[in-house]
C-alpha cells in the first residue's frame, strides 16, 4: 500500500511533503490565534479545492455552484444536531447522502441531455441559487433567520460532538486535507483515475475506447459533492452559525474554485498551493495597507484581482506547474 | 484615532507579514498569544465592521459612529480608546480572522459587527480567547443565549423592537386622534426581517391594536423590481403599511408606491430605510411621513446633544441614526469600564461591564444595564418621523421632540 | 387568490417593460459569447459601470439618462473594445475556467473601483418623469419603464439592422460562423472580436443608463445582473439575438407573475425553474441553434 | 470464410442530405478490407455508423452475430471494435504512455498489468521512446500512430483504420503496413480501413469496397475494383496510381 502510494513520486517532494506536513502538525503550539485561524481557512480552501479538483480537474466539468453541496452539507448535519441532538460524526452520513444525490441529480440531467461546458457551469449556479432561495423559505432549519447552534465551551474538547477550541477544528481540518489528497492521489493512479483524464481530454477518444463517460463522469460529480459536504459540516461546527444567503451564494462558489484554478487546474498540489497563496496574499494585503496606512475600504480587493489577474494572464496552467519544474518535482520517469 | 501606528512592538511582525508569502512568514507573523497586557494609560478596542461588500453601507455608516467618538468621551471625562479597525468585507470567514488578528495586535475589547452572522463568528472568538465584545448592532435573539461570559449587546432583539413599536403607536394614534383600519404587513426575508415576522403575531396579540392586518408579504432582499409587491399589497385595499425592511427597497418601494398611485394614511416601519438620509435625499419630499418604530436616542438627553453636533461637525448634512448611536455607545460602555476597572485585564473588564450602570447616555430608555446573559433589556425604542429632509422624535412622550402627523399626506398632493 | 384581473394585467406589462431593458442587458452577453465564444462574467459589473456613469451626467450636468444612453454606449465600447484586444484576446482558445478567472478578476476590480470612487450608497436619479405613470383604463404604467422599454427596442433594432445589413456586421457573423474560414478569406478577425466585445459593452452600458430610470444602484449590485443576464440569454438562446430580448422578456413576466401568485420573496426561483427547464429540455434554449 | 461484421441496407442523412445510402457490405473474419472513394463519399459517415457515433436511420450493424445497430461507442468498442479518428483526438494533456494505458485499460484488471501491455503495444508501433512527452507534443504522423496504438491497446477483434497513413513518408508508411499485415496474420485480427493513399490500400486488403454519394458502386478484389469503369470515372481517374 504505502509502496504504492509513493509509486513514481520523486524523492524530494516526498521530503517536501513531510517537512510540511510536520509543521503543520506543530503550528497549533507554534503560533497564536489569529495565524491559526487563517491556516484553518488556508486547509478549508485545499479542501474544498480538492474536491472541486475532482470534477473539474480530473473529470473536466466546471462546476461553478459547489456552494450547493457545502451548504446542503452543513444544513444536514447542523439540523440533525440542533433538532435531534445527533452527532455530527453520524450527521455527516446523512450530509454525504443529501449531497452526494443532489450532485448525482444535477449529473444526470445535465449528462443525460448532453449539458456539458459553459450550459453545464451555468446549470449549476442555477442549482446553487435555487438552493438560496429554497432554504430561506425552509422553516424547520429556520430560513433566512438563521440556523444557530448551540454553543457549549471552548475548554474542553468533545471530539464527539464537535464542540470545542479551534486547535481541534485545525486538527481536524488537517486530517481531512492529507486524507482528501491521499485520496486523490491513489484515484489518479487508478482505473478511474485514468478514465477522467481521458474523458477531460476528449470525451469521445474515451467513448470509443470502451469508457462509459456518463458513468465515470457521474462518479466525479457524486465524490466530488460527497466529499465537498464534509468541509459544509465542518464548516456548520466551526462557525455554530448557518444562513442560505451566506453558505448558498455564488461568491462563496467562486472563492472556494479560486484556489484550484490559480494553484492549477488538474493537479494534486495545485489547490494546496492555490490556497495557501490566495489566503496569504489577501492578509498579506491587509497588512500592506495597515502598514502604509491606506484605510479605505475595497483598496485591498482592487490589488487582489489586478494579483489574480497577472497570475491568469502570466501561468495560465496556474503556480504549481512552474513551481514544481522550479523546485525540480516534475513528473519524472514512471518507467524504466 | 489613526491605527496606522497604533503598535510599534508588533510593527516588526507585522512588516514580516506583509513581505512573507511564504509559510515560514506565516508562522512566524504572529507571536503566541499577548504576553504582555501593559496597564496602559488607554484601551485597545478593536473595532470591526463590514465596510466592504454587501454590507459596505452601513458598516461605513456605523464608521462615522466611530469618528465622532474620541471628542465627546473626552467631553465626557471619560478615558480615550485607541481604536483599531478591521474591516470584515461582510464574510464571516473574513470577520472570524480579523477578530484573532486583532486580539494578537493586542486589542483588549472588541466592538461590531452590525451583521448578525459575523458578529456571533466574533462572539465565539472573544469567548475563546477571553476578551470582552460588546456588540453595537445585531438583533438576532439567539447571539445572546448561548451563556456567553464576555459578550455583550445594547441593542434590542427582535421582540423588543416589536414590543415597544406597538406600545409607541398606540400612544401615537391617541395624540393624532386616528388610527389606520387595516394594515399590509411587509418584510424583507432576511435575518432582520424572519427575526421580527416570526415575533410579529404573538406580540402584536398582547395589544389591542386599532388595526388588522390583512396580508403578511415577505420579498427577496436581493429583490430588484418591487412592482408586483406594491400591486399586491394595494390590492388588498388595506389603508396603511407595515415595514421592516432595509435602505435599497425602501426607496423602491415608495417610488412603486408613487407610481402605483397608491397613498397610505400611515407607513410604519419598524427597522432601518426609512429614515435613512440616503432614502431623504433620494426621494426629497416625497419621503416625508412615514415613521420608523426603532431603536433611536432621545433627543433631549445631554450626550445627545453632544453626538449630534460631533456628527454635524465631522460629516455635515448627515443626521444622527441608529448605527451611529448604537456604535458609540458600545464604545461608550468600553471607556466607561475601563475607567472603573481601572485596568484592561480582560476579566476584570468584562466584571467591570456587568455592573455598568450608565443613565448619561444616548439611547432612548432609563438607560446602559446588562442582564446576566449579557443584554441590555432596559433598553427602549423611540418612533420617529420624516419632515422635511429632517427627522423628530414623536414617541414616547419622554424622549420626543415633536407631535405626530397623521395620516401621511398623499403622494400626488406633495 | 381572488385578486382582480387587472392586478395581472397590470404585473404582466410591469414585467414585460423590465424584461425588455433586461432582454438588451443580456443581448450584449449574447452577441459577445455567439461571435468570441467567452462568456462575459463581468457583465453585470459593466452596466454598474453604464449606472454610473449616467447618474454622475444626472448630478453635474443634468442630462437625461435616456439622452446620455449614446455617450454611455459609445464609452463602453471603446473599453470593451480595449478590454478583448488588451486582455481577453490571448484567452480565446483557453479553456472556459481560464476565461472565467480572468473575468472574475475584473469584476472584482470594478466592484471595488466603483466602491471607492461612488462610496457604497445606492444612488439614483430624480428626472421630471421619474414618478409619472400611464393609467390606460385599469391598468396604470409606469412611465419611465415605457421609455426605458422603448429604448431598448430600438437599440435592439438597430444592432440586428447591423447584423444583417452592413458588411461589417456580415463579416462577424462569418467570423461566428466559421473562425478559420473568416481567417482564410483575410478578415482581420482580432479587430472583429474586438469591435464585437465593444458592442456588447456598448449594449450593456445602455442598459445600464436605461436602468437607471427604473432602480437605484450599489457597487455590489453587479453580480445579481450577471446571474440575471446568464439566466436570460440560456433560456433564450445564447448567441441568439432575438432569445436575448425573448427570454429577457419571459423572465420578467414570469417573475413578477411567480411573484403574485405565490410568495414575492421566492420571485427568482421561478426564473431559475424556467432555466432548469430550457437546460434540460432544449439546451441550446428557446431560439438557440441546436449545440454542436 | 464467415462475416464478421455485416453491414445491411445501413442509411443516415443529415437534414436532408443523404450522407449513406442503403449500404451494404460484409468483412469476413481474419481480413483486411479496404473502404474507398472520393471525399465527401460518406466513408467516415460510414464508420462513424458502426462505431456508434450515429444512430442509423436505417439498416443493421451485426458483429459477429449480433446487431450491435444503436449501441453506444463504448459498448462498442467494449463488442470488440477498435477505432481511430480521421481527425486525430489524443488525450492532449496525458503522456503517450498515458494515452495507451487508458486503452488498454479496457482489457486488463489492473493498471499494471494495462502498463505493461501499453509498453508492448508502443514498442511495436515504435513510439517507445516517446512514451514520456505529452501528447500534443507529437506530430501528426506520430499522433496518427498513437491513434492505432490507443486503439490496438484495447485489444479489439476488428480494427476500424480512418486514414492513417495519411501524411505518412513513404518508409514509414512501410512499417505501418508490415504491422498491420503482421497483428493480421499473427492474431488474426480483422481490418476495415478507409484509405486515400492507394499503394496501402492495394498491398493490404484482399477486398475493397468503393463508396461514391453515400452508395456502394463496387466491391472485389482491388483488381477487380480497379478495372472497374464507375470506379475509374469517378474515382481513380483523379488518383494517378
Amino acid at each position: 500500500m504505502i509502496r504504492h502510494l509513493l509509486d513514481g513520486v520523486p524523492r524530494r517532494g516526498i521530503a517536501l511533503l513531510l517537512v510540511l506536513l510536520a509543521i503543520l502538525l506543530a503550528a497549533p503550539y507554534l503560533v497564536g490565534g489569529y495565524v491559526l485561524s487563517v491556516l484553518f481557512l488556508i486547509l478549508y480552501f485545499a479542501y474544498v479545492g480538492q474536491a472541486w479538483n475532482i470534477m473539474m480537474g480530473f473529470a473536466g466539468q466546471l462546476s461553478l455552484g459547489h456552494s450547493l453541496y457545502v451548504g446542503l452539507g452543513a444544513y444536514a448535519a447542523a439540523a440533525l444536531y440542533v433538532h435531534f441532538g445527533i452527532s455530527p460524526w453520524i450527521g455527516l452520513g446523512a450530509s454525504i447522502i443529501i449531497s452526494g444525490f443532489a450532485g448525482a441529480v444535477i449529473g444526470f440531467l445535465a449528462f443525460r441531455f448532453g449539458v456539458s461546458g459553459v450550459y453545464f457551469a451555468i446549470l449549476t449556479i442555477a442549482f446553487a441559487e435555487f438552493a438560496r432561495i429554497g432554504f430561506d423559505h425552509f422553516a424547520w432549519v429556520s430560513g433566512s433567520s438563521g440556523l444557530f447552534l448551540p454553543v457549549e465551551n471552548y475548554t474542553e474538547n468533545d471530539f464527539w460532538n464537535l464542540r470545542g477550541s479551534p486547535a481541534m477544528f485545525y486538527y481536524l481540518m488537517l486530517a481531512m486535507t492529507v486524507a482528501a489528497f491521499l485520496l486523490c492521489h491513489l484515484l489518479l493512479k487508478s482505473r478511474v483515475g485514468y478514465y477522467w483524464l481521458a474523458i477531460r481530454e476528449s470525451p469521445e477518444a474515451a467513448q470509443a475506447l470502451g469508457i462509459n463517460i456518463f458513468k465515470y463522469k457521474m462518479y466525479a460529480v457524486v465524490l466530488s459533492a460527497a466529499m465537498t459536504s464534509l468541509a459544509g459540516v465542518v464548516f456548520a461546527f466551526y462557525y455554530n452559525n448557518l444562513f442560505p444567503e451566506q453558505i448558498f451564494h455564488i461568491s462563496r462558489s467562486i472563492e472556494l474554485i479560486l484556489g484550484p484554478i490559480i494553484g492549477g487546474v488538474g493537479t494534486l498540489v495545485g489547490p494546496l498551493v492555490g490556497a495557501f497563496l490566495l489566503t496569504a496574499l489577501a492578509e498579506g494585503l491587509r497588512e500592506l495597507m495597515l502598514q502604509i496606512g491606506v484605510e479605505v475600504p475595497g483598496v485591498k480587493q482592487v490589488f487582489y484581482g489586478f494579483c489574480l489577474l497577472w497570475v491568469v494572464m502570466f501561468l495560465p496552467d496556474g503556480v504549481w506547474p512552474p513551481l514544481a519544474r522550479l523546485l525540480g518535482l516534475h513528473k519524472t520517469e514512471r518507467e524504466d | 484615532m489613526s491605527n496606522s501606528n497604533h503598535s510599534s512592538r508588533r510593527g516588526i511582525s507585522r512588516r514580516t507579514f506583509a513581505t512573507g508569502v511564504a509559510a515560514a512568514g506565516i508562522i512566524a507573523g504572529s507571536a503566541p498569544f499577548n504576553i504582555v497586557r501593559a496597564q496602559a494609560k488607554s484601551l485597545k478596542v478593536g473595532v470591526l465592521l463590514p465596510r466592504s461588500g454587501v454590507q459596505a453601507g452601513i458598516g461605513q455608516d456605523c464608521h462615522r459612529g466611530v469618528e465622532i467618538t474620541a471628542g465627546v468621551l473626552k467631553e465626557l471625562g471619560l478615558p480615550s480608546l485607541e481604536i483599531m479597525n478591521g474591516d470584515t468585507e461582510t464574510n464571516v470567514d473574513v470577520a472570524r480572522s480579523r477578530a484573532e488578528r486583532l486580539i494578537a495586535d493586542g486589542a483588549q475589547l472588541l466592538v461590531g459587527a452590525f451583521d448578525s452572522g459575523q458578529s456571533t463568528a466574533i462572539a465565539q472568538v472573544a469567548e475563546q480567547r477571553g476578551i470582552p465584545y460588546v456588540i453595537n448592532i445585531a438583533a438576532a435573539p439567539p447571539i445572546t443565549e448561548q451563556g456567553y461570559k464576555f459578550v455583550f449587546r445594547n441593542f434590542p432583539t427582535a421582540p423588543m423592537i416589536l414590543t415597544d413599536a406597538f406600545a409607541n403607536q398606540l400612544e401615537i394614534f391617541k395624540i393624532a386622534g386616528t388610527a389606520p383600519k387595516t394594515a399590509v404587513f411587509m418584510h424583507v426575508n432576511d435575518t432582520f426581517g424572519t427575526a421580527m415576522q416570526k415575533g410579529f403575531t404573538g406580540v402584536m396579540s398582547k395589544f389591542t391594536m386599532p388595526y388588522k392586518v390583512v396580508e403578511t408579504i415577505s420579498y427577496d432582499p436581493a429583490a430588484r423590481d418591487l412592482s408586483v409587491e406594491v400591486a399586491k399589497a394595494k390590492a388588498t385595499g388595506a389603508d396603511s403599511l407595515i415595514m421592516v425592511s432595509r435602505l435599497n427597497d425602501a426607496i423602491l418601494l415608495t417610488r412603486e408606491l408613487v407610481k402605483q398611485r397608491w397613498s397610505p394614511t400611515a407607513v410604519l416601519s419598524m427597522g432601518p430605510g426609512w429614515y435613512e438620509d440616503q432614502y431623504l435625499k433620494t426621494l426629497g419630499k416625497l419621503s416625508d411621513g412615514p415613521m420608523s418604530f426603532v431603536p433611536w436616542y432621545d433627543p433631549n438627553k445631554k450626550v445627545s446633544k453632544l453626538l449630534e453636533k460631533a456628527l454635524a461637525k465631522a460629516h455635515p448634512g448627515i443626521n444622527l441614526n441608529t448605527n451611529h448611536v448604537y456604535t458609540f455607545e458600545a464604545l461608550l460602555v468600553a471607556a466607561d469600564a475601563f475607567k472603573r476597572a481601572g485596568t484592561a485585564d480582560p476579566q476584570k473588564l468584562a466584571d467591570a461591564i456587568r455592573a455598568t450602570n450608565i443613565t448619561d447616555n444616548v439611547s432612548t430608555g432609563p438607560g446602559i444595564q446588562f442582564n446576566a446573559k449579557g443584554q441590555n433589556d432596559k433598553l427602549k425604542n423611540s418612533a420617529i418621523q420624516n419632515r422635511g429632509g429632517k427627522l423628530v422624535a414623536i414617541a414616547p412622550a419622554s424622549a420626543s421632540n415633536a407631535k405626530p402627523e397623521l395620516p401621511m399626506k398623499p403622494y400626488d398632493k406633495r | 387568490m381572488g385578486l382582480p384581473i387587472e392586478i395581472y394585467l397590470n404585473v404582466a406589462a410591469s414585467g414585460l417593460l423590465t424584461g425588455l431593458v433586461y432582454g438588451l442587458m443580456a443581448l450584449g452577453l449574447s452577441v459577445i459569447f455567439g461571435v468570441v465564444r467567452v462568456v462575459n462574467f463581468a457583465h453585470g459589473e459593466m452596466m454598474t459601470v453604464g449606472m454610473y456613469v449616467a447618474i454622475l451626467a444626472f448630478a453635474t450636468l443634468g442630462i437625461d439618462p435616456l439622452v446620455m444612453m449614446v455617450p454611455i454606449a459609445a464609452v463602453l465600447f471603446v473599453f470593451g473594445y480595449l478590454l478583448q484586444t488588451g486582455l481577453i484576446n490571448p484567452f480565446i482558445n483557453r479553456p472556459e475556467h481560464s476565461q472565467f478567472m480572468l473575468l472574475v478578476a475584473v469584476a472584482l476590480i470594478l466592484v471595488n473601483l466603483q466602491l471607492i470612487v461612488f462610496g457604497p450608497d445606492s444612488q439614483g436619479v430624480r428626472t421630471s418623469y421619474s414618478f409619472d405613470s400611464y393609467a390606460i383604463g385599469p391598468l396604470i404604467i409606469d412611465a419611465s419603464k415605457v421609455y426605458a422599454a422603448l429604448a431598448a427596442v430600438a437599440v435592439a433594432a438597430a444592432l440586428f439592422a447591423f447584423f444583417r445589413f452592413t458588411l461589417l456586421g456580415k463579416a462577424i457573423r462569418a467570423c461566428a460562423d466559421n473562425y478559420h474560414g473568416a481567417l482564410v478569406v483575410g478578415l482581420n478577425v482580432k479587430h472583429l472580436y474586438a469591435l464585437t466585445f465593444g458592442l456588447g459593452t456598448a449594449c450593456v452600458g445602455a442598459a445600464g443608463a436605461m436602468l437607471v430610470a427604473i432602480t437605484d444602484v450599489t457597487p455590489t449590485i453587479g453580480p445579481a445582473y450577471t446571474l440575471l443576464a446568464f439566466v436570460i440569454v440560456i433560456t433564450g438562446g445564447l448567441g441568439s439575438m432575438p432569445g436575448a430580448l425573448l427570454g429577457g422578456v419571459l423572465i420578467g413576466v414570469t417573475e413578477a407573475l411567480g411573484g403574485l401568485l405565490f410568495t414575492p420573496s421566492a420571485k427568482s426561483m421561478f426564473a431559475f425553474g424556467i432555466l432548469v427547464l430550457v437546460l434540460l429540455f432544449r439546451p441550446q434554449g428557446i431560439l438557440g441553434r441546436k449545440l454542436s | 470464410m464467415t462475416a464478421f461484421l455485416q453491414i445491411d441496407n445501413l442509411s443516415k442523412s443529415f437534414s436532408g442530405l443523404k450522407a449513406v445510402q442503403d449500404v451494404s457490405f460484409t468483412v469476413p473474419k481474419g481480413e483486411i478490407v479496404g473502404l474507398i472513394g472520393p471525399n465527401g463519399a460518406g466513408k467516415t459517415t460510414c464508420f462513424n455508423l458502426i462505431a456508434g457515433v450515429y444512430k442509423p436511420d436505417q439498416g443493421t450493424v451485426t458483429l459477429g452475430g449480433r446487431s450491435i445497430g444503436g449501441w453506444r461507442p463504448d459498448q462498442i468498442c467494449l463488442a470488440g471494435v477498435g477505432r481511430t479518428f480521421q481527425i486525430v483526438k489524443p488525450f492532449a494533456g496525458l503522456s503517450v504512455l498515458e494515452n495507451v494505458i487508458v486503452g488498454a485499460l479496457k482489457a486488463s484488471p489492473s493498471v499494471t498489468e494495462a502498463r505493461g501491455k501499453a509498453k508492448s503495444v508502443l514498442e511495436r508501433l515504435g513510439l517507445w521512446h516517446k512514451r514520456n512527452q505529452q501528447a500534443s507534443e507529437l506530430t501528426l504522423p506520430e499522433r496518427k500512430r498513437l491513434e492505432v496504438a490507443r486503439a490496438l491497446a484495447t485489444e479489439p477483434q476488428i480494427l476500424l483504420l480512418d486514414e492513417v497513413m495519411a501524411g505518412l513518408r513513404p518508409t514509414e508508411m512501410d512499417t505501418m503496413v508490415s504491422v498491420f499485415r503482421e497483428l493480421n496474420a499473427s492474431s488474426g485480427l480483422t481490418i476495415l480501413m478507409i484509405e486515400h493513399v492507394m499503394r496501402a490500400v492495394m498491398s493490404l486488403s484482399k477486398k475493397v469496397v468503393v463508396l461514391n454519394y453515400g452508395q456502394v458502386i463496387a466491391a472485389g478484389t482491388p483488381d477487380e475494383v480497379t478495372r472497374d469503369p464507375a470506379v475509374l470515372e469517378c474515382y481513380l481517374g483523379e488518383e494517378a496510381l
